[in-house]
């Protein structure tokens, strides 16, 4: 698709529209999801950027937040719930159990989450920072505006 | 006379305008790609190999159709009470006598036990 | 309503509760619904999976999965040496990590014979009773949402980012903050966070205050909470459950004034218990519990003792940095720990601490190498969570919710 | 206490009093203790002994069962050495509800089979899992860490002696 007036004014159009309502779906494991979860209260404020709503149903989310370690029993499930998000999708990997397997190098925890999901933005720390999650919320939000309407790379 | 209604006319067309437009843009715009995966039933993650339709006792049918009794009552209070300066008494008495059937259906439906749930 | 007590436990111990399995026809006609609780759901309090099978709306019998957040964790430790273990104990149990370290410190310090200072004493009380606070106000923020007192979130996550704040002053870390290591403490109390911690305890009193004016009255949680989820004190003893599950049915049981450890018999504080065996009782005695903390940390603060917060056994903790540049031994010293780490005399030793959910524990079996042989985390959520089934029998839906709620499992902590 | 024929030693460690007990009569050892006054199982788990040097080990596998009194505050740590290819030994999950749980976790995660156990399946790993990983002879697992020379040694499966 050349880059007619359709894709450009039209792709800034949907592109802030997207960005500024990311729904995260609520995939709380581990220590990661309590400071998931201070970051959705009053003290670090994550409605300021539109992802409030944490919804429980895949159904109705785009964004998911792996908050946590990924043991090999819950591999299978996380990758269901993926799968089960409409599309447009991204991932955000919070924490270092959740992008590279973090403390625990052993037989039990999928080291990294992108093994079984393409991720879009990693946040290092052990639980990382409520600020962290927002610095990486504003990444994805820039990139979701640059992408418009053109579909992920 | 079709005057006074002109406003409601263009009010509805705002209406199916905004969602229709809503509707077909995200129709359009928004990608989808729709896999067997995608579309097995949620439940919590896990796929389900369990029926999901059971036959359901038939307290909930009777609950459901004694709402739907009283609310359809409720709807006719609106008229009513929009009018009731002009319908003085004829409209209180004629209102009364209405609440009163339905409270004598309400009395046998409690006395028989429609209402507990066991 | 259905009767809301469970069935009592000592008729059946070891049988199976389940009464009517998937497709039979249930009490009233309908069929009988499996129904996944599954792990990914926004009230189960982390990723515990629950197999419900439904006669309607009432629940004829519970089967919790665990496992879907199994780390590792005991086999992560038989590799790691003992210095380095403490990092990991911090995220078992991730609600309360002092309180781990504590146990894994206090297990070691056994085995080898040592005893630190009464400054490092108290400031173990200190972090314990604010990650005790931490992990009541993380229960009743969520437990609250669950039952729809949404504001209760920001209000209960309001203190525990002071709480944090704290951690962080103190050890540079929010939530894991490593700060009880074998030998005493990461780092002596700044002034700073004297300070800080000095204004918290004046104004925590007034916010348990708020949150029982939200809570304590209100119809719809005294509606949704009395009468659900029923232990009989029997039925938790045999159960084996500990903490708020067996004080919020009258035993007063507190492993803080049962078997002291690190101090406590010295402070005058009440074991926090109520009669009512149900959800409302076990807020009650979780909500006594917290103003217990605020008294022990009051205390604490008042009589922290000063002297050292390390213990001086040079085959233990490294010596100070600045020892380095001059003395011989001290290099030595702190080679030999930093490669090879120390050893621990053979034998096996058992601690309990009294956490957020109940009695955490540290079983260490040593083999005199510089590694453990094995480390076994007595885990108090695994075991309340064997209690759920017997108290949500034959209760509607909604009541599981709170009665989740009211186990207050960790699945970190439960899965290990 | 319990009869005397039943103990093959006993000691202190760390404390805590401690009580060898031949695995066949566990059950009846953990009954008699049970109404004698013992009566919450604190946890139940095993240790391996493999390539152990620090003692003379009867068996491969310690079965440990810690007890306490609520009344008197004792604790006492009851062992049980056991071998064999599933070593086996008898449940006490009817004596002791909490040690259902406990019994199942032992299995999935060392082998150990416990006859009469009501639903002895894994409980903490997947359920197709090969292997019990707290075995010293199962890798630690994970990744192999670059320029790491721990890595090889990250394994605490017994040395190539």
């Amino acid at each position: 698709m050349g880059q007619n007036f359709l894709t450009t004014t039209l792709g800034k159009l949907v592109g802030w529209g997207r960005g500024n309502s990311v729904w995260p779906a609520q995939f709380g494991l581990a220590c990661c999801a309590i400071e998931m979860i201070a970051t959705a209260t009053a003290g670090v404020d994550i409605a300021r950027f539109g992802s409030e709503a944490f919804r429980a149903s895949p159904r109705q989310s785009d964004l998911m937040i792996v908050s946590g370690r990924v043991s090999q029993k819950m591999a299978p499930i996380l990758r269901t719930i993926y799968d089960q998000m409409p599309e447009p999708k991204w991932v955000i990997s919070m924490g270092a159990c959740a992008s590279t397997g973090g403390v625990f190098n052993n037989y039990a925890l999928l080291q990294g989450v992108d093994k079984i999901v393409p991720v879009d933005v990693y946040i290092p720390g052990c639980p990382p920072r409520p600020e962290d999650l927002l610095n990486a919320l504003m990444i994805l939000q820039e990139r979701i505006k640059a992408q418009g309407i053109m579909p992920r790379q | 006379m079709l005057e006074s209604y002109v406003p409601i006319l263009i009010f509805v067309l705002i209406v199916l305008g905004l969602v229709g437009a809503l509707v077909t843009l995200s129709f359009v715009l928004g990608p989808s790609k729709l896999y067997k995966r995608k579309l097995a039933p949620y439940e919590s993650g896990i796929i389900p190999d369990t029926p999901a339709f059971r036959r359901l006792s038939v307290r909930f049918y009777l609950t459901a159709m004694l709402f739907i009794i009283f609310d359809v009552e409720a709807v006719f209070f609106y008229p009513w009470a929009v009018l009731l300066r002009q319908l003085k008494w004829f409209g209180l008495i004629e209102m009364l006598v209405f609440i009163g059937i339905l409270v004598i259906a309400l009395a046998h439906i409690w006395r028989k036990g429609g209402l507990d749930w066991e | 309503m259905a009767d809301r007590s469970g069935q009592s436990v000592t008729d059946t111990i070891g049988q199976g509760v389940t009464i009517n399995k998937s497709g039979e026809t249930g009490a009233f006609g309908g069929e009988i619904l499996t129904v996944n609780f599954g792990p990914h759901h926004p009230s189960t309090h982390g990723v515990l999976r629950l197999i419900v099978d439904l006669d309607g709306e009432q629940v004829r019998s519970l089967k919790p999965v665990i496992g879907y957040l199994h780390t590792g964790i005991e086999k992560q430790m038989e590799a790691l040496r003992w210095q380095q273990g403490v990092v990991v104990t911090d995220r078992h149990d991730y609600l309360s990590p002092p309180i781990n370290n504590l146990a894994y410190a206090l297990a070691v310090e056994r085995l080898l014979g040592v005893e630190v200072p009464p400054r490092a004493q108290a400031l173990r009380v200190i972090m314990s009773e604010l990650t005790r606070l931490a992990s009541h106000l993380v229960w009743m923020g969520t437990s609250g949402l669950e039952l729809g007192a949404m504001s209760m979130l920001m209000y209960c996550f309001r203190e525990r980012d002071t709480i944090m704040d704290l951690n962080e002053e103190i050890s540079g870390f929010r939530m894991h903050t490593s700060y009880i290591r074998p030998g005493g403490v990461f780092a002596d109390a700044t002034p700073r966070f004297l300070e800080m911690l000095d204004r918290f305890v004046n104004t925590m009193p007034s916010n348990i205050d708020e949150y029982e004016a939200l809570l304590t009255n209100n119809p719809i949680w005294r509606s949704r909470t009395i009468g659900v989820g029923r232990l009989s004190a029997d039925d938790a003893k045999v159960l084996g459950a500990t903490g708020p599950m067996l004080r919020g049915s009258g035993v007063a049981w507190d492993l803080r004034k049962a078997i002291p450890y690190t101090g406590y018999e010295s402070y005058d504080f009440e074991i926090a218990t109520s009669d009512l065996c149900d959800c409302y009782g076990r807020y009650l005695v979780r909500i006594k519990e917290m103003r217990q903390a605020v008294k022990i940390l009051r205390q604490a603060l008042d009589r922290l003792p000063d002297g050292p917060v390390n213990i001086d056994d040079r085959k233990v903790l490294p010596p100070p940095r600045e020892e380095l540049e001059t003395s011989m031994e001290a290099v030595i010293h702190h080679f030999k720990l930093f490669t090879e780490g120390y050893s621990v005399p053979p034998g096996d030793v058992y601690v309990a601490v009294e956490s957020g959910r109940g009695e955490n524990g540290c079983y260490i079996v040593s083999d005199g190498t510089h590694k453990p042989r094995r480390v076994k985390f007595r885990s108090a959520s695994f075991v309340n969570l064997q209690a759920l089934e017997r108290m949500a029998l034959n209760h509607m839906v909604a009541d599981m919710i709170a009665i989740i709620g009211t186990a207050d499992a960790v699945l970190g902590d439960c899965d290990r | 206490m319990i009869p005397e024929t039943l103990i093959v030693e006993r000691g202190v460690s760390g404390g805590d009093q401690w009580v060898t007990v031949g695995p066949a009569d566990v059950h009846d050892a953990l009954a008699a203790l049970r109404d004698e006054g013992y009566r919450l199982l604190v946890f139940l788990t095993c240790v391996d002994h493999l390539v152990d040097s620090s003692r003379k080990w009867p068996a491969r596998y310690e079965v440990v069962y810690q007890l306490r009194n609520m009344d008197t505050l004792e604790q006492l740590r009851v062992r049980a050495f056991v071998d064999g290819d599933p070593p086996r030994i008898d449940s006490v999950s009817d004596l002791f509800p909490p040690a259902n749980w406990d019994e199942r976790e032992t299995y999935d995660l060392f082998g150990v089979v416990f006859n009469g156990h009501p639903e002895l399946t894994r409980i903490l790993m997947p359920d197709d899992w090969v292997g019990h990983p707290l075995r010293r002879d199962y890798p630690v697992g994970g990744e192999v860490v670059e320029f790491s020379e721990e890595h090889e040694a990250w394994q605490t499966a017994p040395d190539k002696a």
